[in-house]
């Protein structure tokens, strides 16, 4: 299969100020690798401060990295300039979580999804009829085309969002927790929109969601991060019906299902979810799980685990399936 | 028969804001009983909050109870009605017998005090401590149950050293400092992740039968319902749709709403191919549809619908239904 | 405690370049100076050549812009730079002349802070009344009349009508000075006639220095405390079932962060409205000191002047922050 | 919605306004009017919102007043500012201050009886002729001064808040170091050591000097003032650009986090095309409310210059000016003092009075509670009756 995207130990650290000097680093993301395949949905799941937005913010080059490799088709996302660069832009686009601030209040509809059109020089005949066609590939309409933002609600805007990213043509699309601040009954709408626009125009998608169900209905590989670092990677289907790291096992049986029977049987068999996530800022030795950790030995406390591969295609990092 | 604690009969709260007056909840009724856990449940703008607010009469200009009952039964047999109470009267209850616990613990707590006298506090204006020093003395022992390490240094942190589980822990710690008979806890996980979310929940559930409280949860995640009601009731554009137990609901949705929604959520531990969306979006309240207000979006509106309220009809034991299908 | 410490050590070091780029504008407006006024302090149109040599040869008129600047800080410093018109070193007639302005200072925010939070908060209870409206009205007034008018109005009603004022000299510091600034010193050693004549010398200017600031801070108070009482936590107070005095008292410490910003930016407004309050009260203070050096092309006095207002700036800038963080725990990180 | 609304003679002319410049700019770009119909909505729900805030729109009369008497003012005036008359008694003493209302005898041979609605300077100068025509200077110093301090401000802001580090770092210490002197005190050093060399550049380029001497509507006589005029104003200009220079950087840098930002990243736009295009247009409406108060707040502080003697020089007609002169005949000549300071006051007020209710009427918060109190009041108006 080909690969739309390789990242290669990518690591953004961003500074903690002191007076003069920087007294230490937040490690969001700290040696990862992973790669999508053209037409894959690659799902990213993690608790908040896990790095999953600053990874996807970091492969489109809105952050720069502090050390790692971003292909895009092959080519060296880091070292992209002018032409390329813009080329670029156009290829691989994002989609955001808030769809209240990811839009000018100021533009109309029209200028949102044209303004990226002119800009990277694609010629339209009939601008009007060209923003109708889009709104209307996303559920909107031309009764639309002269409104501003605030006169939409949170699932439209989202759609408009979604409108301007295709008017580019994309290939690659970040969707960074794309129905988070939405209602359920919205959230599915737009979930299969995103899915009816992939099988259409084979998109390439990297999901990134803290929600798990979600995840599982859109992915079709998926990694798993925790303070920084990718615990496991793997099929979708794998991860949810056999889960290796000890993280993503307590990471699955505290999510609460919609059905009852099914809860109080998850219940009885739930792992004991201890503590909370530790600060990026000094993360612990070793296994970054480790005090969180009911199986934790001595080589956690010491050694990162590396990554592994346990079944076909299903990697993780824990010294429970590492030699050391 | 289970012994009611709370009655709410014709509920009505409206905001007089720029655009209009939003109805925002309307004629809501039902019924709480002592000891169960009661969820209520629906997306957001829904009226859940606003609900569980106007109780106690927290509802703040431009919001207004224009009309209804909260009949609460006390203790000792005696039964008064929460709205008829004066601002004094109802301050009481508040806090005391009645607690409160908000979604966002970041903004909840005051942050200029620490956690030990927030929690004194709450004791000290009921009367329960003779001051806010001794207050601070007892929330040791409160953080302790909420289950914070380190309680005797914790009291003396302030809010912002604390991460958002801890302050959670803080503010359900307050919720239940004066004991209380009901604990309505206003969506208590939306701002935490799901390993401490777990966490939260299942420490709501501990204190609730440590203290034999009654628990209102309010909240848009139906996995939490699930995992934690045992009756709930479902909301939609400010009228509740739909009351049963939990299996009543989840088993045998009868409001298209309800069903829809249960359609609408995707569970991780089972294969959907398509998840089913509810066309349409949330009616504004300021002029909500005739009728049944979910009638716009339902696949099988009549005629009948866009004239006529649906009325809540018991369809089984407990389990109610405001729908005209019925 | 020791976090205030750590804090109030960094914050006084990151005042150090301000004040370096204080004496770096100090500098500049004493550099484009054109090089008449060596003239001009030689003795005017009839000096002579060699004189104005002199002049320019001990200023270092004639010298590269670094020298010059040297010269400059160094003066400032050691306090050699020589008022070439009263032929004292110039903090040696700022030093008279400080106490006075500083009285006046205080005496005005002390009508500012009496009148001005009180309103605030009265406005804040009683909002969308016509109290508050009125408290509106009276704040835009405030910030609109000239000084110099209000001065003169005040000083028709008190001084020529009515007497209840008076005008001439500046009643003499008590004996024992422990402050330097009379009225607190006289305060202080219980010298209550020489207090109430420098009330008496001093209210009237106080109030009409004051009188701009009051209307502002009353606004600012009243949207910080309403601010403030918007909070989710006071919410969560009320929930608690706190009771309301004691719900405004939480408001009310939440909303003293920003007040007291606004505070310290007020005094440094105080400061600057001196000269004119000082010319229409006739006061020799520091302000009217400015005025008449500019008159007579002064310079060296006009740079130590701005450059001691500067620090009063800074220094008050510095006592904001310090009260930020005994109010606020979250400032000492 | 608003259509419930009764509308008042304002409201008409507001919607006569807002279509009429609908149809105007539609003239040039085709189809502009149906394109832009909820940016049109929402400047008549501003017009309305004006029109329901009586100080705003006793601010906004003042000001307009304050602008025509600007620009027509020197006009207007009975006697050019540069007239000194010879004044009389009847009994042909002569006079130097003349009350208000007091009529005198205006030359001993020509017998011409002139008025003094508001008394006369000690030059014998008509007071009423001195203000109108002192308003071209107020008016003219406050356009420059806001004019080029503002949009200086502005841009150093906008860099600062949008690139951040090192950028940010260089320009914030600077307008540190300048808001660390109080900017009366500032402006007044600035103001004494400037005009020699901005008299210097003014004789030496003929051009300037007229265009200066049109401006402020002065005769080729006042040519050797200008220096001390022209410094104030920059003296006032560079103590002028610190505070929106942090104004702007504050409220750029909350701009920037917000995700519409970081979109027009993702497409790639241009640094320039994201501050000005995006950034700006979402800032600028608390800026344009200081904009506006800050007009009141330029005037007054001209008038403190000239108070002080600094700044303009007469025979040039300048309000703060007038009382300087005149307070030497205080309290005999009060007149000198209480009539500029009053207009002061005013124009000031006029300025404060319209930028506080701007900020209601942009912020669209209170606008909306504005129109809902118009409503509910009608509301209530109805169940009484």
């Amino acid at each position: 299969m080909e690969k739309v995207l390789e990242v290669k130990h990518l690591k953004k650290y961003f500074p903690v100020k002191g007076l003069f000097f920087t007294k230490g680093w937040v490690k969001a993301v700290d040696d990862i690798s992973f790669e999508i395949y053209k037409g894959e949905t690659f799902g990213l799941v993690g608790e908040s401060g896990c790095g999953k937005t600053t990874t996807g913010r970091t492969i489109l080059r809105l952050i720069e990295p502090t050390a790692g490799e971003i292909l895009f088709e092959g080519k060296n996302v880091m070292e992209l300039k002018g032409d390329e660069l813009k080329w670029f832009r156009r290829k691989a686009q994002i989609m955001f979580q808030d769809p209240y601030s990811s839009l000018n209040p100021r533009q109309t509809v029209f200028e949102i999804i044209m303004e990226p059109v002119r800009f990277h020089g694609i010629e339209v005949d009939d601008p009007e009829e060209f923003v109708v066609n889009l709104l209307k590939s996303v559920g909107l309409n031309e009764m639309h085309l002269y409104r501003y933002p605030h006169e939409f609600s949170g699932g439209q805007r989202q759609r408009i969002a979604l409108a301007r990213i295709m008017a580019l043509k994309p290939e690659f699309i970040v969707l960074d927790e794309p129905t988070s601040a939405l209602d359920v009954s919205v959230q599915a709408n737009i979930l299969n929109t995103l899915k009816d626009l992939q099988e259409k125009h084979g998109f390439t998608y990297l999901f990134i969601s803290h929600d798990l169900g979600v995840v599982k209905y859109m992915s079709h590989r998926m990694g798993v991060m925790y303070l920084g670092k990718l615990v496991e990677v793997g099929p979708a289907d794998k991860i949810f019906e056999n889960p290796l790291h000890p993280y993503t096992q307590m990471l699955l049986s505290a999510i609460p299902v919609p059905d009852p029977e099914m809860a109080k049987e998850l219940k009885a068999k739930r792992k004991i979810v201890r503590g909370e996530p530790p600060s990026p800022i000094n993360p612990p030795a070793g296994c970054r799980f480790h005090p969180r950790c009911p199986f934790a030995k001595d080589v956690c406390r010491k050694e990162e685990p590396p990554m592994v591969e346990v079944e076909k295609d299903h990697h993780v990092a824990c010294w429970l399936y590492a030699k050391s | 028969m289970p012994e009611p604690i709370l009655q709410v009969r014709n509920l009505t709260v409206h905001f007089y804001t720029y655009a209009g007056i939003v109805k925002a909840i309307e004629r809501v009724s039902f019924d709480v009983y002592r000891g169960e856990t009661f969820a209520l449940v629906g997306e957001t703008g829904c009226g859940k909050s606003v609900t569980s607010r106007a109780l106690t009469q927290l509802i703040e200009s431009p919001g207004r109870i224009v009309e209804g009952e909260v009949l609460y039964h006390k203790e000792d047999g005696t039964v008064v009605d929460l709205l008829k109470l004066n601002e004094e009267q109802i301050r009481e209850i508040r806090g005391n017998e009645i607690a409160y616990i908000f979604q966002d613990p970041h903004a909840s707590l005051d942050p200029l005090y620490t956690v030990g006298y927030q929690i004194g506090e709450a004791m000290e204006v009921h009367g329960k401590v003779e001051s806010i020093k001794e207050g601070i003395k007892k929330a040791v022992d409160i953080l302790r149950s909420v289950l914070i390490p380190d309680p005797e240094n914790r009291v003396k942190n302030y809010p912002h050293e604390l991460s958002g589980g801890m302050k959670q822990r803080v503010v359900i710690g307050i919720g239940i400092a004066n004991n209380p008979k009901i604990l309505i806890a206003d969506e208590p996980t939306t701002a935490l992740d799901v390993t401490v979310q777990a966490q939260i929940l299942d420490l709501i559930n501990q204190l609730k039968e440590k203290y034999k409280a009654t628990v209102i949860l309010i909240t848009h995640n139906l996995g939490v319902v699930a995992e934690t009601a045992d009756r709930v009731a479902v909301m939609y554009a400010g009228k509740i749709v739909e009351i049963g137990s939990v299996e009543q609901i989840f088993k045998n949705p009868l409001h298209p709403y309800t069903k829809g929604l249960l359609k609408a959520v995707p569970n991780p531990m089972t294969k959907i191919e398509r998840l089913e969306a509810i066309p349409g979006t949330v009616p504004n309240l300021i002029t909500p549809p005739s009728g049944c207000r979910f009638h716009p979006r339902c696949p099988f509106a009549t005629e009948v619908c866009k004239r006529k309220v649906p009325e809540l009809k018991e369809m089984e034991d407990g389990h109610f239904v405001a729908c005209h299908l019925y | 405690m020791a976090d205030l410490k750590k804090f109030l050590i960094r914050r006084i070091l990151t005042f150090i370049p301000t004040i370096v780029g204080v004496t770096i504008i100090v500098f500049l407006i004493a550099y484009v100076i054109p090089a008449d006024p060596a003239k001009a302090w030689a003795g005017g149109e009839k000096a002579s050549p060699e004189a104005v040599e002199r002049i320019k040869e001990r200023y270092h008129l004639n010298e590269p812009w670094y020298d010059q600047y040297w010269f400059l800080i160094k003066g400032l410093a050691t306090n050699t730079l020589i008022d070439p018109r009263t032929s004292n070193p110039v903090f040696d007639d700022i030093k008279d002349r400080f106490p006075v302005t500083f009285q006046l200072a205080i005496i005005a925010f002390t009508f500012t802070i009496l009148i001005g939070i009180p309103l605030g908060l009265i406005s804040a209870l009683k909002r969308n009344t016509w109290i508050d409206t009125l408290v509106r009205i009276f704040a835009l007034i405030g910030v609109s009349t000239p000084v110099f008018w209000l001065g003169y109005l005040l000083l028709f009603v008190f001084f020529v009508k009515f007497r209840i004022t008076n005008l001439a000299g500046v009643p003499p510091a008590p004996p024992v000075q422990i402050t330097h600034i009379p009225i607190i010193d006289s305060l202080l050693t219980g010298n209550f006639t020489l207090f109430k004549q420098h009330l008496a010398r001093f209210w009237l200017p106080g109030f009409v220095l004051g009188f701009m600031g009051t209307g502002v801070l009353a606004r600012f108070v009243r949207n910080s405390f309403l601010e403030a009482l918007s909070g989710d936590y006071i919410q969560f107070l009320k929930a608690k079932g706190v009771p309301k005095l004691r719900m405004y008292r939480h408001a009310l410490k939440n909303a003293l962060v920003p007040i007291v910003t606004v505070l310290g930016l007020q005094f440094g407004g105080l400061l600057a409205g001196t000269p004119i309050t000082e010319t229409v009260f006739a006061l020799p203070g520091m302000g009217r000191y400015a005025i008449l050096s500019i008159q007579n092309l002064d310079f060296p006095a006009v740079v130590a002047i701005t450059f001691i207002y500067a620090i009063i700036y800074v220094t008050a800038n510095l006592v904001v922050d310090i009260l930020y963080a005994v109010i606020d725990p979250r400032v000492r990180y | 919605m608003q259509e419930e609304y009764k509308k008042s003679i304002l409201d008409k002319l507001a919607d006569k306004i807002v279509y009429g410049l609908g149809s105007f700019i539609s003239l040039f770009k085709k189809g502009w009017k149906e394109k832009n119909k909820s940016k049109m909505e929402e400047w008549r729900l501003m017009l309305y919102a004006l029109n329901r805030s009586p100080p705003a729109l006793i601010g906004l009369f003042l000001v307009i007043l304050f602008i025509l008497v600007g620009i027509f003012g020197p006009r207007l005036a009975h006697w050019r500012y540069n007239f000194f008359p010879m004044l009389y008694t009847k009994s042909y003493d002569k006079i130097i201050l003349a009350p208000p209302g007091s009529k005198f005898v205006l030359d001993y041979y020509n017998n011409t009886v002139i008025t003094f609605p508001l008394g006369s300077d000690h030059y014998g100068r008509d007071l009423l002729s001195l203000i109108l025509s002192g308003a071209r200077t107020s008016f003219v110093i406050s356009i420059i001064v806001i004019s080029l301090g503002v949009p200086l401000g502005i841009l150093l802001g906008l860099i600062a808040g949008y690139y951040g580090g090192k950028v940010d770092e260089l320009i914030m210490r600077i307008t540190d170091m300048f808001l660390a002197f109080p900017a009366l005190i500032l402006a007044i050093a600035l103001s004494a050591v400037l005009p020699e060399r901005i008299q210097n550049f003014i004789s030496t380029h003929e051009a300037v000097q007229k265009f200066v001497l049109w401006l402020f509507a002065l005769d080729v006589r006042e040519a050797g003032n200008l220096g001390r005029l022209l410094a104030v104003i920059l003296a006032m200009i560079i103590v002028w650009w610190p505070a929106y220079a942090r104004i702007t950087r504050g409220s750029t840098l909350t701009e920037k986090e917000k995700l519409y930002i970081e979109a027009a990243r993702a497409i790639g736009l241009p640094a320039r095309t994201i501050m000005f295009k995006h950034i700006l247009p979402n800032i600028i409406g608390p800026i344009l409310v200081y904009i506006t108060l800050d007009f009141g707040g330029v005037i007054l502080m001209e008038a403190g210059l000239s108070f002080l003697g600094l700044g303009a020089t007469p025979p040039i007609a300048d309000w703060g000016r007038i009382v300087y002169d005149g307070a030497q005949y205080f309290p005999k000549a009060w007149w000198l003092v209480f009539y500029p300071g009053l207009v002061v006051m005013l124009v000031a007020l006029g300025w404060n009075l319209l930028g506080d209710g701007l900020r209601d009427i942009l912020d669209p918060k209170t606008r909306r509670s504005i129109e809902f109190k118009v409503k509910k009041s009608k509301k209530e108006g109805e169940a009484n009756a």
